[in-house]
């Protein structure tokens, strides 16, 4: 059904951006001008979710125009129940994010929303895409409007944190394109579909299956190449921090399934072992790390990576039940589990990095040791403070709870020893969260400046209000996120059965 | 032992011993001047050759034009000749080594084989026609094309040189004809209008007073 | 008739709604209000539950088992939220909605002058709400989000004085030492679901029935295969463990004291920590298949007895006393669970918990009458002052120490002999434990009655001191000053004392036939022939009153009344004592003191090496060996190179032409060795 | 008749003098030039034997394109040092290293 519901999703946040440059002359004209063309790409979004048939299931809303015909690239867009979850929180997080950054932001305040309406345009590209040279441009694209947000708006240390993000995501992305460009001249184009079904040798795989491993494993970030997430989210600003941590994550753990899974399915199975290492070390040695922060932001971001472990260990359990113990149950549970982990971290984190903002706004750091007993001023605050830590270490009704639940189900049917290890998170998750809300939230108060602190305003209100249902709704009734997904999961493991080489 | 061979060995000489002393000599004009024996020489062994054309081509180009123009500019420029023959005789040696192998490499790659080739009729001769007659065949038919490019190669080596030695010294009263032309009389003269006759005094004050100027 | 599904919902949902009202609006609903709405709530659950009750019990309701929405559905595996109430249940529900209902009424007069009044209600009111879940789920996943959210209260209870740094701590402590106990737990659900194939307790002991699954092995380190149900059993246990501070994860227990009384009473003696026990009861189908786990919870459960009751003898502060009783109460359920006797541990936690619940709000109405002063040492002769709560304190301890007729007697001589019975692997070892914990626990009951309400009177009362009655409050004055002498606690606080004192004497005698001994739970627990102790013990039972003169010539009074005596003797007639046998077993009262240590070694060990191995991984990890040498290293190299490079371009043109002519005899060489090589 | 070796040894004894004086003298820039163009000059008598030993007159057309082109480049050489000696008062090739890197 040729519907152009995707093309507008994407161009029109675009659009927006250029609009908002235009007329954004005064900060205010430029803040409502993208508060509003966010909440209408949120509106536009809701059809798609509404409007997908999960009984049909497969890739809906599909388009396709010829884009350069010399390399029979084109313009190739569908989602299925993956793409469309991931679409909508994307959506969703930027209305918040765009909200959010009204208070802190103040200088070129056009310029700002305008990289975020373009970031969250080619976010929603690069989930819409099903051409591989689309996803890769869309890839790339998204690393611009974030290294303008970090680079400008960002901390004392921003040059070096941008530049340092930038470099790595963007030497990771040089190996996929490699890998594309091979795809290319095997199958003579880039749709992802034939590349899925081209026949390659396990040696083939295995280089392609490296070459997108570390595209994506920078990108997610996994354990080894982690290093630039914390330095990343301790300069960017707080909108920046949350769009990042709720979104761009994700891109990661969805380039898995769009490639590393069905593209080279044995290398992947033959490979496993390495990411569930990498995945299980980050769990452990990134809890440990997460710990030990001083900086609130580099906490949350440590943990948001320990937390993403958990997607490429769903992903890759998955592969290990399906290929080696014939349990497609199994792995359809792992692969839903990392999804619903995605989305629940993209709200959770979210949450956190707002909360941050919040105090971030009020005191001017984010050094724990400059807080304490911000209960006494700022209660309500300290219950989404709460809430959303319980939620950060997987309490059960809330949505952190539901993605690990499922991966550490899923994992123990592949080996009881890998899940006790990731079960392991539920103890180094509550201890560092628990320690931070401690020294933050609770006690005495900390000094002068806390007890002039005052409680949330309005629109704070509104953020936090949206992300503490989103993270309630999910936590108590996951089922419509799930049966929403299901068709495309199941259509994955279905992928993983057949062996290619 | 034909008497060609002789000249061509008492011409070879000379050439290299000239060189010799373009190299080592340390006054610079001596240099030029020992350059032009070794240009001399070297269009005599042409001239053995049979390349009559080119060697006074040889003479007439550089050593009218390019020998000159060093002398010029050697002469021209008051140069502190001390401090350029530094180092001569560290650097001999080093100098001399690389000539060496550059010159055993080349002998080893003409190789004792080529010695005994004779050289065959003059081929000009042969065609009946003089050597710059066969010459300018060939140049105007074949090599019409790099011909033009050689005269564009020398128009371009002029105008190159010109602009790069052009400058304008400050403080130099140089005249500039096209400016002196291009005056406009009004800026120059001004007409005053005034009366014909006043009085010797006036208003108590001298007619010389106020001759001030406009 | 049957139990409907609404009745069900409004038992679980008023103390949610209380507790929501009296959360979110507690401006607006103001302190009436909310201690109002809550404790309507949960008098209104209350009542339910003892219908419910009734209908099970003598009504001939069916056991209801039905869910109520599906929580996620994958293939073949799904959850539900659901409630399954059977007699199990449903003593539980009453147990939980009494005992809560008795603490809210308590609450307002002990949290009469706090000014988070309306939170504590709507904390306790939620927490009554999320054991209601826990309860009465029929699943896995539901009874894991209850075991969470109770977990997640009692954090927010015991922190409840958040200024209060010890408080902050603790309920850190307690968060954690929990959560390590859900780790298990959560592997041993997800075992469950892996080889029990689902989630549903229906479900899950219907699979079980057939004796596959006893044996059916798996070999998670090659070559040594492990009896499946031995490791599902092994981590729900350790679930247990942690929720019901058993001996490795006690070390919460004690210090959540620093939470108000109230919810010592409720949380940390009757009701959350006997969540575990209650959870291994549900789950006495799988526990039947595996020997291992049930001697592993037999030894864990032994052990908890005895040694945490030791420390019990040596505390001074009134609340901790009576926490390391409840810590060795549930050793006895333990150990109960541990023989198989799982109806007699079910008994017992319900028993426990009216007269443990009354001895905390006794305690808590000392401390309030003697201005948040904790410290026995500066108590005494109060029972002139304090008259029914002086009684109904005796009455509590008289049935703590197992004194015959009172219902602790029942239900701790009915442990006690099972043990004796059981002749499984550490039953002897449970049996000594047992028997000296009967001696220990009478010991330090009357050694607190005799402290805090007899004797002289170790506190002095300053009338004129000047204080007008305004800093009524915790004043911070040096310990044994008063500012006025003490006077009985209002009717708020002392009636349910009185109310939960009747329970504790009376209960026993009407429940302990029809419950231990006719299969009073009936499906809810499932025992193997071969060891269930139980019925052996029903054939010698004729009626309570034979059990109460049996009990007379049994070890376990004797033990019990020997406690008695040493007691009496050493804190009311030889007060001196206590001095020199604390000087002559000096290392030994070392240890208890020190409660073996375990909390340092715990801190020592989890909270600095943590540290310490993240600091480690950090500094060296991270910033060290990635950022470092990988991520600004390579940056450095591509600077070193660079600057080796720019040697080269000197700047002085002979150099650049020494090159071009060695590059030129290169090449020549080249040419005349390929001229050479191929002439 | 002279043999052509004698041709191409004399050209190859002037190469590698002209060689041998651009490593001694490296301070005086015009030596340098009379240097080149004595490199030149050896190369044309290669030519010059060439064409005349193979009967090719290729060879002594290009020997007069050689000629044009040093001229420019010999022109243009001077012109450079002249302005070099005027902007720095010496052509020392020591003191002029502005090129390094």
């Amino acid at each position: 059904m040729a519907s152009h519901l995707l093309s507008l999703l994407i161009w029109l946040p675009i659009v927006g951006a250029i609009v908002v440059l235009a007329f954004g002359r005064q900060a205010n004209t430029a803040r409502w001008l993208s508060l509003g063309v966010a909440l209408l790409t949120f509106v536009v979004s809701i059809p798609l979710w509404t409007g997908y048939q999960t009984a049909v299931g497969g890739l809906q809303f599909v388009e396709h125009l010829s884009w350069i015909p010399a390399l029979k690239a084109n313009y190739a867009l569908g989602a299925d129940g993956i793409s469309v979850a991931l679409i909508v929180l994307t959506t969703f997080t930027s209305v918040l994010v765009v909200l959010g950054s009204w208070g802190p932001i103040e200088t070129r305040v056009s310029q700002y929303m305008a990289a975020m309406l373009a970031l969250e345009g080619f976010l929603i590209g690069v989930f819409a895409a099903t051409d591989a040279l689309l996803f890769y441009v869309f890839f790339e694209g998204m690393l611009i409007p974030m290294f303008i947000i970090i680079g400008i708006w960002g901390g004392p240390r921003r040059v070096y944190a941008t530049l340092k993000f930038f470099i790595y995501t963007f030497l990771g992305s040089i190996f996929m394109l490699v890998g594309l460009i091979y795809l290319h001249m095997k199958t003579g184009e880039f749709s992802l579909a034939s590349f899925a079904q081209l026949s390659l040798s396990t040696k083939e795989q295995g280089w392609l299956f490296f070459a997108f491993l570390i595209a994506f494993a920078i990108k997610v970030p996994m354990w080894p190449v982690h290093t630039w997430l914390p330095d990343a989210h301790v300069e960017a600003p707080t909108g920046g921090s949350v769009i990042l941590a709720a979104i761009m994550l994700k891109v990661g753990g969805y380039g898995f399934i769009r490639f590393s899974l069905p593209i080279t399915p044995d290398a992947s199975q033959e490979y496993a072992w390495v990411v569930i290492a990498m995945s299980l070390i980050a769990i452990v040695y990134i809890g440990y790390v997460a710990l030990v922060q001083e900086d609130m932001k580099k906490l949350i971001a440590y943990s948001s990576i320990a937390h993403m472990a958990f997607v490429t260990l769903g992903l890759f359990i998955a592969l290990a039940l399906v290929r080696t113990h014939g349990n497609p149950a199994g792995a359809r549970l792992a692969v839903q589990g990392a999804m619903v982990q995605m989305i629940s971290h993209g709200f959770v984190s979210g949450a956190m990095f707002s909360c941050i903002g919040v105090l971030y706004d009020r005191l001017h750091t984010r050094q724990i040791a400059d807080y304490g007993g911000v209960a006494n001023v700022m209660p309500w605050f300290a219950a989404f403070m709460v809430l959303f830590a319980m939620a950060n270490c997987g309490l059960p009704g809330t949505s952190g709870f539901v993605g690990e639940f499922m991966v550490i189900l899923a994992a123990f049917q592949d080996s009881p020893l890998i899940a006790l290890v990731a079960a392991f998170t539920l103890i180094i998750g509550a201890a560092y969260t628990l320690w931070l809300v401690k020294r933050v939230v609770f006690g005495e108060v900390g000094n002068d400046k806390v007890a002039k602190m005052k409680d949330l305003d309005a629109r704070e209100w509104i953020v936090l209000g949206a992300f503490a249902i989103a993270v309630l709704a999910l936590g108590v009734y996951p089922k419509p996120l799930t049966d929403l997904m299901e068709p495309a999961v199941q259509q994955i493991v279905q992928s993983l059965t057949l062996a290619k080489a | 032992m034909s008497f060609q061979l002789i000249c061509f060995y008492a011409f070879a000489a000379i050439a290299v011993g000239a060189a010799l002393a373009v190299v080592t000599v340390k006054n610079p004009v001596h240099a030029a001047l020992s350059l032009v024996l070794t240009f001399f020489t070297t269009a005599c062994v042409w001239l053995l050759a049979d390349a009559e054309f080119l060697a006074i081509a040889l003479v007439l180009v550089y050593v009218g034009a390019v020998m000159v123009l060093f002398l010029f500019v050697v002469m021209m420029l008051d140069l502190d000749l001390e401090p350029l023959r530094e180092g001569f005789i560290r650097a001999l040696p080093f100098g001399v080594i690389v000539a060496v192998v550059m010159l055993a490499e080349m002998l080893a790659l003409i190789g004792v084989r080529s010695m005994d080739i004779v050289a065959p009729a003059d081929p000009a001769a042969a065609a009946g026609l003089s050597n710059v007659e066969w010459l300018a065949t060939a140049l105007f038919s074949e090599f019409l094309l790099p011909f033009e490019v050689a005269a564009l190669i020398l128009t371009v080596g002029i105008i190159a040189a010109v602009p790069l030695t052009l400058r304008h010294r400050k403080g130099v009263k140089a005249q500039d004809p096209a400016r002196q032309v291009r005056v406009d009389p009004r800026d120059r003269i001004r007409v005053v209008k005034m009366a014909a006759e006043t009085s010797a005094v006036q208003n108590g004050t001298l007619p010389n007073q106020e001759s001030s100027a406009p | 008739m049957p139990l409907s599904k609404t009745l069900l919902l409004t038992i679980v949902l008023a103390p949610l709604f209380g507790a929501a009202v009296a959360g979110l609006f507690r401006r607006q609903v103001g302190r009436v209000g909310a201690a109002g709405v809550t404790i309507a709530g949960v008098a209104l659950s209350c009542a339910l539950s003892l219908h419910v009750l009734y209908q099970l019990a003598w009504g001939g309701a069916p056991v209801f088992n039905e869910n109520l929405y599906t929580w996620f559905q994958v293939g073949p595996f799904g959850a539900h939220v659901g409630f399954l109430v059977d007699r199990l249940t449903a003593m539980m529900m009453v147990v939980v909605t009494f005992v809560s209902l008795m603490v809210h009424i308590y609450t307002i007069g002990y949290m009469a002058e706090d000014d988070g009044f309306q939170r504590f209600f709507s904390y306790i009111a939620l927490f009554t709400f999320s054991m209601l879940m826990l309860v009465m789920s029929n699943n896995f996943l539901q009874l894991f989000f209850g075991w969470e959210a109770v977990g997640l209260v009692s954090y927010l209870l015991i922190g409840f004085w958040f200024k209060r740094p010890s408080a902050i701590f603790a309920n850190m402590k307690a968060f954690l030492v929990n959560r390590v106990g859900d780790f298990g737990f959560l592997l041993g659900i997800a075992g469950v679901l892996y080889w029990f194939g689902s989630l549903d307790y229906a479900q899950v002991f219907q699979n079980t029935l057939g004796d596959a699954a006893a044996t059916q092995t798996v070999e998670i380190f090659a070559g040594h295969p492990w009896h499946v149900a031995t490791i599902v059993c092994i981590c729900l246990f350790i679930g247990a463990m942690g929720k019901s501070a058993q001996v490795p994860l006690h070390v919460w227990l004690p210090d959540s004291m620093e939470g108000p009384t109230p919810i010592s009473a409720l949380i940390h003696a009757a009701t959350m920590v006997t969540a575990g026990i209650f959870m291994v009861a549900r789950m006495s189908p799988l526990f039947e298949l595996s020997e291992t786990a049930l001697s592993f919870v037999l030894v864990i459960g032994a052990t908890t007895a005895l040694f945490t009751g030791l420390i019990g003898v040596v505390q001074n502060d009134i609340k901790r006393v009576v926490a390391y009783s409840t810590l060795s109460q549930l050793g006895y359920m333990t150990v109960a669970l541990g023989v198989s006797a799982y109806a007699g541990g079910v008994y017992h936690l319900m028993t426990h918990a009216f007269f443990k619940a009354l001895l905390f709000l006794g305690a808590g109405s000392v401390i309030v009458a003697m201005h948040h002063e904790q410290d026995m040492r500066y108590m005494g002769g109060l029972k002139k002052y304090m008259p029914i709560t002086w009684i109904t304190m005796w009455l509590g301890s008289l049935a703590l120490a197992g004194a015959p007729a009172f219902s602790g007697f029942f239900s701790k001589d009915a442990i006690i002999e099972a043990v004796g019975e059981s002749h499984r692997f550490g039953a002897g070892y449970a049996y000594f434990c047992v028997l000296a914990g009967v001696f220990v626990t009478a010991l330090y009951s009357f050694r607190l009655l005799y402290k805090t309400f007899h004797g002289p009177e170790r506190f002095v009362v300053d009338a004129h001191h000047g204080h007008g009655h305004a800093d009524h409050g915790d004043d911070h004055h040096e310990p044994g000053h008063l500012a006025h002498a003490p006077h009985e606690s209002p009717w708020v606080i002392t009636l349910p004392l009185v109310l939960l004192a009747i329970p504790s004497v009376l209960i026993g005698w009407f429940t302990i036939g029809p419950m231990l001994f006719e299969g009073w739970f009936g499906g809810a627990i499932r025992v193997a022939e071969q060891n269930d102790v139980l019925t052996e013990l029903g054939h010698e039972f004729h009626g309570p009153m034979a059990m109460v003169l049996h009990g007379f010539t049994q070890a376990p009074f004797w033990i019990a009344f020997a406690g008695f005596a040493v007691a009496t003797y050493i804190w009311l007639f030889n007060p001196g004592l206590t001095e020199r046998t604390k000087s002559a077993l000096r290392p030994i009262y070392d240890v208890l003191v020190n409660k073996y240590w375990i909390d340092e070694l715990y801190q020592a060990l989890f909270a600095r090496g943590g540290i310490a191995l993240g600091r480690g991984f950090w500094k060296a990890g991270d910033v060290g060996l990635i950022d470092g040498a990988v991520v600004n290293g390579s940056a450095a190299v591509v600077g070193r190179v660079s600057a080796t490079v720019r040697w080269l371009q000197s700047g002085y043109l002979y150099h650049y032409a020494f090159a071009m002519i060695l590059g030129l005899i290169a090449l020549l060489g080249g040419l005349w060795w390929i001229a050479q090589a191929a002439p | 008749m002279i043999p052509l070796s004698h041709y191409l040894t004399l050209g190859a004894i002037l190469f590698c003098i002209a060689v041998a004086g651009i490593f001694i003298n490296r301070k005086n820039v015009i030596t340098l030039l009379m240097a080149i163009e004595l490199m030149l000059l050896a190369v044309n008598t290669n030519f010059i034997a060439f064409s005349r030993y193979l009967g090719d007159p290729s060879g002594q057309v290009f020997v007069f394109f050689i000629l044009t082109v040093a001229a420019a480049e010999a022109a243009i050489g001077l012109a450079i040092l002249v302005v070099l000696f005027r902007n720095r008062a010496t052509i020392n090739v020591t003191e002029i290293d502005s090129l390094k890197g």
